[in-house]
């Protein structure tokens, strides 16, 4: 049997190369980008030197990156990133930037910009960096190859044991080779296993929002319902995501954050003007066969929302707590007991409720009336 | 060690074992003739393009054949079960054979288990093909998986799953087994260095020891004594998929035993059809003779007697039954749209093997390779009658209706025949087509060489 | 490893008689090969029973404790489902598949322990003495080490056998 | 962002934003498609995707709206009162809107016109609106123009014919909504237009008739629940007839053994074509159609002499047609009084001999009714003789095909072609669109305003529940622009309203509540004063001289039917309209022309041989019932331009028909049928017409379940005691849900069958498949013919999903794809389907359904779609229940008890703290049938009408002998004969 085995193998670590070499090439022909012609060169580099802070001499300011990262950050950093602000003033000129910076208006900025003194060529530079930047866009994030190549490791590894336990015999004794295909292969079928689970899941996605809206300010902090903006929970299949409007409500008022100070909120209230929606990046997302309602869980069942959604009000930027898999589900349904004294619909399982008086049984599942049947959720 | 003058020798000429050795390594020895490369060039040409038609109907559906509403079945399922029928001969020949100590298996078991082997693989590419969504094929294994769902052990289906990889793991155990002394027979003769050590690799080292003969032909009678009941399952289960249904013409108890004897029927019928050429093509008369057609002729009229009575009693039981849905069917199977289908099966399958009965033709070879293409033909036409026949008018009148295979489903099990006849043509390329180190184990008792000759020393333990 | 000492034979018969006579004069014989399995060779070599049915009886038991033992789980605990009305347990549906897993387990564990006991598999290479083992020489293998006789007695006795093309190998010392 | 998204855009740009509706997007993910695709895919390499590490899930945007609208939340379905009328049928409708997306039609349960269903053209009209052929901008010959210069054109030349006093010619269908006969009534004064109104099928001879008669050209009332005996000569009033939904529902009220009187009604119909009204009629008398007249002229004699009137001596029909008419006689003069004959033929003369009957069984009053009368079908053939009139100055066309659908269709062509301005103001491109200068389009009736009046006395609204899709405006609001009119047309009702029916109420006070109200119930109903009728017998007298003269002409009649859904030629267009069987022959996608068994077999005519036929080509059918002398071919088919390719099936009977003394009339007399040698397969759905002696459709007469409720069923109690199992049986604590079909009451309308493709996405396969027997509706209507195939009996017996509590398909599915709910359900899971079809193969009812190719393109492998009807493209995906999945390829699927309605009640009623009150659960087929004939409901409920009715002597379940347990029950059907 295990020549076989060693034929699958190889064919597997030819197809992961192959794979591989061509995601290389793939990879190097889209990295190439290019320079725009706006501002030289030199200007570009130097700008983002200082913006770098990457000088030669010590500096009295703080570099400007150590509060304006590149990319909205992963971890919330409440001030614009680079990317945006370069947006933002693309077709403005560098005094306009200038001014900004030094004699900013809102309470938060000016804090911060306090003490800050740039030097107007320093400043014409990084508004050169910054055109590039928003120009070309931030570099694309490479793809990471660790674990493939991991794997194709491991392969070799078990390739050259195989090999040598039929036709070098180099190594003394059997078992050596033998164990390390073993471990080897449990090691591979691990890797595989792991991925396969992880296969259209998605926990622990935390997307970049359009606006660094912090869930932990407004349900945490300030201790808004999520039923305030998430009206049609109890009631609908979908949640509802505020519409702009919706949002406005208090922040035609509140235009000022405590930390974010007016960048952000600004950002809705220009939708705001301009009669937009903001366009969100979706988090929780079921498959098209899965036909969830929040209204079943929320309205009819009292679910807390932190149920699935975790601990929304602790977090900065959302994340999905749970992998919305079936098996999750499905536990949760074994486990959740069903409000079957209060609710009159309950009523008809004269059984269960002759039962519970009787009390041959002290509380009546989800999965006990049919809330793990295929046709609950897929129809 | 008794010797009968008595019995025909299963082996003819004065073979030695040194010429067992050589006629039946000779094909691996020598280059392949033109007509090997022009069967293989053939029947790999069919293959491809069976292949290429899988490839389009997976790529645009089901609807590409000509099954429908009614009859979900077509000859996808009819060329499943009639090629797993064919894979039953090699197993039944190695296995019960061998329990039952028939010594005229010998020559030609190695032959019908790679017939086997290569049957299941294209019966087993039916079911595969057949599913609407192939690349979800893998939901029919009971893997662990986050949606907590496992299979229906209910369905008989899933135990054809079972049943067929079973089967063909173990038809593969069983005839690789009996290869490795025989890869070490070859290995010995081959003179290039590299086929000496591939030989070897596949031989598994296989040095001849008393040791290792003692505990292979222990291994080898288990193996038999498991894949007896292997083979009796495997159609049984089979037939399950039909039995275990509510569609009248399906739903019969008689089933099982009906479908096992069918299949050894075929199976036998294709081994004829195979041996025939091949001995004549490898030279190989004086090792599969007359005898061995006539015993496997024999073998023949009986399954091919209880296929006949199964026809008969199912009719029979369709009037007593005294169920309505289930004589019209029968009914409509003799006399119905698809009755040529039904004269077929029943002349090809009933009437003809009864000709057996007659020593001459029973010996005749060239009566033989027609009469088993014959059985072959109604043997598929049995399948089709029962899937196609039975759907085509069960319960609901109004869901009635006709079934005509599209190109390409006849296309596809074209392709069938080309992968098995690819697989084969390899087969007699690489590997011995006789077992040799069986033969030469009865040709004491059995070879024309031997059989009346004074043995020396023929009881030493008397001395 | 000793010096070993090897002829062969022609005919079965005549192997089996010459073992009896290296037998009668006290020699233990290393090895027999032969090209086919010769009836009535292990009786005289008195070749223990082999544990192989034993084992494959064994892993037939766990195969179907298996099979059995997880159809009864899904359709209890793992996930009850109602399947045209049939009760949760329908243990006749279960047979079929306990039934191929004892068969695999039992095949494929027997095939298995064959090929470890037997130390054969792919890649092995064997000590051949003879290549005609595997056409028509029936050999016989006596070892220094395990008779109390030196290669030339061994050789002696077996040339007396009627072995032909007595030979010695010198093992490493 | 999602393609579907694309109209709402092109939307915006062209729409004022009226309310917030038009603005956002929602937020509802729209593109999960590539998501799933991808999944699929990734489930064909399984793990090694994931290890390339650089397969990150896509992003997806969610969308929330701008402002949200209060009455529409994300997932949730909301619905609005509005009408349906189009080519003569109306009806009276809540549009279901999801996500701003009319999906569904449903019967207005408050309507007094169909409060309980609607017909399946209705149910399939959601596919018209989401048509991709339909207009999408202004056209001048050809080019595209804007609306501005169009009107500015337009009304200058216009103005300019005006004055120099050519002719200006305004044709349009029956138009009953009363504002807009009010504005163009504006428009003809203000241009000096004609107005002329024409009909595909024209029943100008009706009113004739009524106007000679009793000097009243209206069309009256039919009350088919109020008569003991009804006789229909050649009359569809089931299934084509002036108002079928509404007499489906009366005809239903007289077949309910349960709830109404033990006293059914007893129908005979004389006919020559087997109708869908003539396979449902206790007594079917075969009579060819040019026999119509010599049969109402029997039967008004024969009752006269009975009445001691004076009659007019004609030559008798053929003595065994005057035996078998001897029971209708007798049965009618029993029941004066409580009688109704109607005649199914536009031939004044009959009408006013009809009318004579009438007059004797004094039907006046009681089952005819002259108050309510409808305002349809007002077309007249004087229209045509407008338009062939010489020098048309100009001519606008609003929604008329003549060029197709009239017999001098050709002089038609000239004539437009001659006019000096030609202008269209239909939706979707058609035969006489195509031949006219100016293309003005109009939006479907779902984006439209509008008023109707289709009963008098009973005023619906029709509100808009989807913004204008593309550049097209309304007829009306043309007409407005050009008589320079600011006024929205919006306004315009209202104003009319407020005008005409505020002060016929007593309600409300305010003006504006009064007018949310009525859109709000989308009818006002105000009484109608009744009319004195004044009985002119010499009218009646000269109409049997008249008919006693006609001429017997040698040789084959042709008559021209109207098929159920196909109608006078507007289903043609709809995929799912064609898609379904005709109930009769059952055949889809194709007319033919139906001969008598006996013709057949004398010429040796099989069916889908083509022959000649008068001046048709076409494939015959062999349709037992026919009369012997009669060929029956449909209209409505053979439509060439605003169709795609693939649809366009079928001959155009139209050509045919004939005008005589300024009627229309369906028909023609000496014809002769000529083989041509050439064979055409008809898509037949079901080939095998006998039951073959089973017990599937149980039936008895009423003079025998009179003596014994368990008549015709008395199979049903062995099958109870003694087909057992060896098995326990699992409980149902909860619900069971169930189903209960009235064999009585079921028409074969097939209204249920396209409610149900509406409800739950199912795809339309196209002729082709249809062929290759690859159709996939979930709920199919079996008809079954018995007795002589000259004049058979027919039985109908619509079948679906029986979830089945012992279900042969549910063990047999390796995956468990397909198993049983504790609520009786037999679910699919369509997503862990694999597609074996052994499910199918094990359904001895047939019910399930494969996706053979790639019809909806769900699909996840590319370039493999299957879809003629072009139904895969986004505007018509917006059709979609968004609620139910859109099954890809390779995955079968089958009647699931619209398990979407379940949950979404179950949730309501857990939501308000309540239990689910029987009735309030309608399954789509349920909702859809006006005869009440599909009950649906929790079993373990005993109240509920579905237990009531499973316990009823006459239920039974099909197949009930192999013990699978269905939880759809029957009910014998009763025939009322002697």
């Amino acid at each position: 049997m295990s020549h076989q085995l060693f034929k699958v193998q190889s064919l597997l670590n030819l197809s992961f190369l192959a794979l591989f070499l061509f995601s290389c090439i793939a990879g190097t022909a889209k990295s190439s980008d290019s320079h725009s012609g706006k501002h030289s060169r030199s200007d570009v580099k130097q700008g983002e030197r200082y913006y770098k802070g990457l000088l030669p001499k010590a500096s009295p300011n703080p570099s400007c990156v150590s509060c304006h990262y590149y990319k909205p950050a992963d971890t919330i950093n409440w001030n614009p990133a680079s990317i945006e602000i370069a947006e933002l003033y693309l077709n403005k000129s560098s005094e306009d930037l200038e001014e900004v910076l030094l004699s900013p208006f809102g309470k938060v900025m000016s804090v911060a910009h306090a003490n800050i003194d740039v030097p107007q060529d320093q400043i014409q530079y990084v508004k050169a960096y910054m055109d590039n930047l928003a120009e070309n866009g931030l570099p694309k994030d490479k793809p990471s190859f660790l674990k493939l190549l991991l794997f194709l490791l491991i392969g070799g590894v078990m390739t050259w044991a195989l090999l040598d336990l039929i036709f070098f015999h180099k190594v003394k004794f059997k078992a050596i080779p033998i164990l390390i295909i073993l471990l080897a292969l449990g090691y591979q079928l691990n890797m595989a296993y792991e991925a396969a689970v992880k296969l259209g899941r998605s926990d622990t996605y935390q997307p970049d929002q359009p606006i660094k809206f912090s869930h932990k300010v407004h349900a945490g902090d300030n201790k808004i319902d999520c039923m305030y903006c998430h009206h049609t929970a109890d009631e609908s299949k979908s949640a509802n995501i505020p519409s702009t409007s919706l949002c406005m409500n208090c922040h035609i008022v509140v235009r000022e954050g405590a930390r974010s100070g007016k960048f952000e909120i600004k950002k809705l209230v220009e939708a705001y003007e301009e009669g937009r929606s903001i366009e969100w990046v979706r988090i929780h997302q079921l498959p098209d066969h899965v036909f969830f309602a929040h209204a079943q869980h929320v309205g009819a069942g009292k679910l807390d929302c932190a149920q699935c959604h975790g601990a929304v009000e602790e977090m900065h930027i959302l994340k999905q707590e749970n992998d919305l898999s079936m098996g999750w589900c499905l536990n949760c349904h074994r486990e959740t007991k069903v409000d079957f004294e209060d609710n009159e619909y309950y009523q008809m399982f004269d059984e269960f409720h002759k039962e519970l008086s009787e009390g041959t049984r002290d509380s009546i599942m989800a999965s006990d009336i049919g809330a793990n049947e295929c046709s609950k959720c897929h129809y | 060690m008794y010797v009968s003058p008595v019995r025909e020798p299963l082996i003819n000429g004065e073979k030695s074992y040194k010429d067992i050795t050589d006629d039946v390594i000779a094909p691996i020895h020598s280059k392949p003739g033109k007509f090997w490369y022009l069967g293989i060039g053939i029947s790999s040409t069919v293959m491809l393009f069976g292949f290429a038609m899988i490839a389009y109907s997976i790529w645009f559906g089901i609807g590409t054949w000509g099954v429908n509403r009614t009859i979900g079945w077509g000859w996808s399922i009819t060329n499943f079960v009639w090629w797993v029928g064919i894979g039953h001969a090699g197993t039944f020949i190695s296995a019960i054979l061998l329990l039952f100590r028939q010594k005229w298996r010998t020559s030609i078991n190695r032959a019908a288990e790679a017939m086997t082997i290569i049957a299941v693989m294209c019966a087993g590419l039916f079911p595969l093909i057949h599913m609407g969504r192939l690349p979800l094929g893998f939901f029919i294994f009971p893997y662990p998986n986050t949606r907590e769902l496992w299979v229906n052990f209910n369905s008989p289906l899933l135990w054809d799953v079972f049943a067929i990889s079973t089967y063909l793991l173990v038809s593969l155990l069983f005839w690789y087994m009996g290869l490795l002394p025989d890869l070490g027979t070859i290995r010995d003769r081959m003179k290039t260095v590299w086929k000496k050590k591939a030989y070897n690799f596949l031989s598994f080292g296989w040095k001849g020891s008393a040791r290792h003969w003692h505990r292979h032909e222990s291994m080898s009678l288990i193996l038999a004594g498991l894949a007896a009941p292997l083979v009796l399952s495997v159609h049984t289960i089979v037939s399950f998929d039909f039995a275990t249904s509510v569609i009248p013409g399906w739903h019969t108890t008689i089933f099982p035993p009906y479908f096992v004897s069918g299949a050894v029927f075929s199976g036998f019928a294709m081994v004829l059809t195979l041996m025939i050429v091949t001995r004549k093509a490898l030279n190989l008369e004086k090792y599969i003779t007359v005898g061995h057609i006539e015993s496997m002729n024999k073998v023949i009229i009986a399954t091919g007697s209880v296929v006949g009575i199964a026809y008969i009693t199912e009719l029979f039981m369709a009037w007593y039954s005294g169920v309505e849905y289930e004589r019209y069917a029968f009914v409509n199977r003799a006399l119905g749209p698809y009755a040529w289908a039904y004269w077929i099966m029943m002349t090809c399958n009933v009437i003809s093997p009864q000709l057996l009965w007659i020593k001459k033709l029973r010996r005749s070879v060239g009566f033989t390779f027609v009469l088993s293409i014959f059985i072959n033909i109604g043997m598929w036409f049995e399948r089709f009658v029962i899937v196609v026949t039975s759907l085509s008018r069960d319960y609901l009148p109004s869901s009635w209706t006709m079934y005509k295979p599209t190109w390409v489903e006849v296309a596809i099990f074209l392709g069938t025949f080309g992968l098995f006849f690819t697989l084969f043509f390899l087969f007699i390329r690489v590997f011995p087509v006789i077992a040799i180190a069986e033969v030469k184990s009865i040709a004491r008792s059995s070879a024309k060489k031997f059989i009346g000759k004074s043995v020396r020393n023929d009881q030493p333990e008397k001395h | 490893m000793g010096a070993i000492v090897y002829g062969y034979f022609t005919d079965e018969l005549d192997l089996l008689h010459g073992i009896k006579e290296l037998q009668e004069k006290g020699i233990s014989i290393e090895d027999v090969r032969t090209p086919f399995p010769v009836h009535g060779l292990d009786s005289v070599l008195k070749l223990r029973r082999s544990h192989l049915p034993k084992v494959a009886f064994l892993a037939g038991i766990v195969g179907l404790t298996i099979g059995m033992g997880f159809q009864i789980w899904v359709f209890t605990k793992g996930w009850p489902l109602n399947f045209g009305g049939k009760p949760y347990m329908s243990i006749p549906s279960f047979i079929p598949v306990a039934f191929e897993l004892t068969v695999l387990f039992a095949a494929y564990t027997m095939g298995i322990s064959f090929l470890v006991r037997s130390k054969l598999g792919p890649g092995q290479i064997p000590d051949i003495l003879d290549e005609k083992v595997t056409d028509d020489h029936f050999q016989i293998i006596l070892s220094e080490e395990k008779n109390k006789m030196n290669n030339e007695e061994l050789s002696a006795a077996l040339a007396a056998t009627g072995a032909l093309d007595v030979k010695l190998l010198k093992g490493e010392q | 962002m999602s393609e579907e998204n694309k109209y709402w855009h092109i939307l915006d740009e062209f729409e004022p934003v009226e309310d917030a509706r038009t603005k956002e997007t929602l937020d509802v993910p729209v593109d999960a498609s590539s998501r799933r695709n991808f999944l699929k895919l990734l489930g064909l390499g399984t793990a090694s995707a994931e290890l390339i590490a650089s397969c990150k899930r896509p992003v997806e945007k969610a969308i929330p709206y701008f402002i949200k609208p209060e009455e529409i939340s994300p997932g949730k379905a909301a619905y609005y009162a509005s009408s349906y009328f189009n080519q003569n049928e109306f009806s009276s409708v809540l549009v279901k809107v999801r996500d701003n997306r009319p999906i569904k039609l449903e019967p207005n349960p408050k309507s007094v016109i169909n409060p309980s269903g609607t017909s399946g053209k209705v149910q399939a009209s959601v596919l018209d609106v989401y048509n991709v052929n339909r207009f999408n901008h202004p056209t001048k010959s050809g080019e595209k123009i804007d609306w501005a210069t169009a009107d500015q054109e337009i009304v200058t030349q216009l103005r300019e014919l005006a004055n120099q006093g050519d002719n200006i010619i305004l044709v349009t269908p029956t138009i009953i909504s009363p504002s807009t006969q009010k504005l163009i009534a504006e428009f003809c004064t203000e241009f000096n237009a004609e107005w002329q109104v024409y009909d595909a099928i024209a029943m100008d001879g009706y009113r004739e008739a009524n106007r000679r008669v009793y000097g009243n050209a209206v069309l009256p009332e039919y009350h088919f629940d109020k008569a003991e005996c009804i006789v229909s000569i050649g009359c569809d009033f089931l299934g084509t007839w002036l108002s079928p939904v509404e007499f489906s529902a009366q005809y239903a009220k007289r077949r309910d053994l349960r709830k109404g009187t033990h006293d059914l009604n007893r129908h005979y119909q004389v006919e020559a074509g087997m109708s869908l009204t003539g396979s449902n009629a206790d007594i079917r008398i075969r009579a060819d159609k040019n026999e119509y007249g010599r049969v109402v002229t029997y039967i008004y004699n024969h009752l006269a002499a009975k009445n001691g009137l004076p009659f007019i001596e004609s030559k008798p029909p053929t003595a065994e047609l005057a035996e078998n008419l001897s029971g209708l006689l007798s049965d009618l003069v029993e029941n004066k009084g409580k009688a109704l004959v109607v005649c199914g033929d536009n031939n004044p003369e009959y009408q006013v001999i009809v009318n004579g009957i009438n007059q004797m069984l004094k039907s006046n009053g009681t089952t005819i009714t002259w108050n309510n009368n409808y305002n349809h079908f007002q077309g007249t053939e004087k229209s045509i003789d407008t338009i062939l009139k010489e020098n048309i100055g100009a001519i606008v066309l609003w929604d008329v095909n003549p060029v197709y659908n009239h017999p001098s269709a050709d002089k038609v062509k000239a004539a437009i072609e001659k006019a000096k301005l030609s202008v269209t103001l239909s939706s979707l491109p058609d035969e006489t669109s195509d031949l006219c200068d100016y293309v003005l389009p109009s939006p479907s009736f779902m984006e439209s305003w509008d008023d109707a009046e289709y009963k008098k006395g009973v005023v619906s609204v029709l509100q808009p529940t989807l913004h204008k899709l593309f550049d097209v405006r309304q007829a009306q609001e043309t007409l407005l622009s050009w008589l320079g009119n600011d006024t929205v047309w919006r306004e315009y009702i209202k104003n009319n309203w407020l005008a005409n029916y505020y002060l016929l109420q007593t309600t409300t006070l305010d003006k504006d509540r009064f007018w949310v109200n009525v859109v709000r119930s989308g009818e006002f109903v105000y009484d109608v004063k009744s009319t004195l009728l004044t009985y002119n017998f010499d009218e009646v007298k000269k109409a049997l001289v008249t008919v006693s003269k006609e001429k017997v002409v040698d040789g084959f009649v042709i008559e021209l039917v109207e098929n159920i859904n196909i109608g006078t030629g507007h289903g043609a267009l709809n995929p799912w309209l064609q898609e379904c069987p005709d109930p009769v022959t059952r055949i889809a996608w194709d007319n033919y022309a139906s001969i008598a068994p006996s013709i057949a077999r004398q010429m040796g005519i099989k069916n889908g041989d083509v022959i000649k036929v008068g001046a048709l080509t076409i494939p015959a059918f062999v349709q037992p019932g026919q009369a012997d002398h009669t060929v029956s071919v449909a209209v409505g088919y053979g439509r060439t331009i605003g169709i795609p390719k693939e649809l366009v099936t079928g001959v155009n009977a139209y050509p045919l028909s004939l005008i005589q003394n300024g009627f229309r009339l369906n028909s023609v007399v000496g014809v002769s049928i000529e083989k041509t040698g050439e064979f055409e397969k008809l898509p037949l759905v079901q080939g095998h017409q006998s039951q073959e002696g089973r017990p599937l459709a149980r039936e008895a007469t009423l003079k025998e379940w009179k003596h014994d409720h368990h008549a015709g069923n008395e199979m049903h109690e062995v099958a109870e005691h003694h087909a057992t199992s060896l098995y326990p049986g699992h409980e149902y604590k909860g619900h069971k849900w169930a189903m209960a079909i009235d064999l009585s009451k079921c028409t074969g309308c097939s209204a249920c069958v396209l409610a149900c493709n509406t409800e739950n996405n199912i795809p339309v396969v196209g002729k082709k498949e249809v062929l290759a027997v690859h159709e996939m509706a979930w709920i199919r209507i079996d008809r079954y013919y018995s007795g002589e195939e000259d004049n058979p009996e027919v039985v109908r017996q619509p079948v679906m999903c029986q979830h089945c509590d012992n279900a042969p398909c549910e063990n047999v599915c390796p995956v468990a794809a397909t198993n049983h709910s504790s609520e009786g359900l037999n679910q699919m899971a369509y997503n862990r389907c694999i597609g074996t079809r052994y499910c199918n193969n094990n359904c001895p009812y047939k019910v399930r359904r494969f996706n053979w190719l790639d019809y909806t393109g769900a699909d996840s492998i590319p370039n493999n779609r299957y879809d003629p009807a072009n139904l895969t493209v986004d505007l018509s995906r917006m059709r979609h229940n968004p609620d139910v999945t859109v099954r890809a390829k390779g995955v079968i699927e089958k009647c699931s008890f619209c398990v979407q309605r379940i949950q979404e009640k179950k949730l309501n009623a857990k939501l308000e703290g309540r239990q689910l009150y029987d009735g309030e659960l309608q399954s789509a087929c349920q909702q859809a049938c006006s005869l009440n004939a599909i009950v649906f409901g929790d079993v373990n409920n005993p109240e509920s009408e579905v237990a009531q009715m499973m316990k009823d002597p006459r239920n039974y379940h099909l197949l009930e002998e192999i013990h699978t347990l269905p939880s759809v029950g029957y009910l014998t059907k009763i025939r009322n004969i002697s």
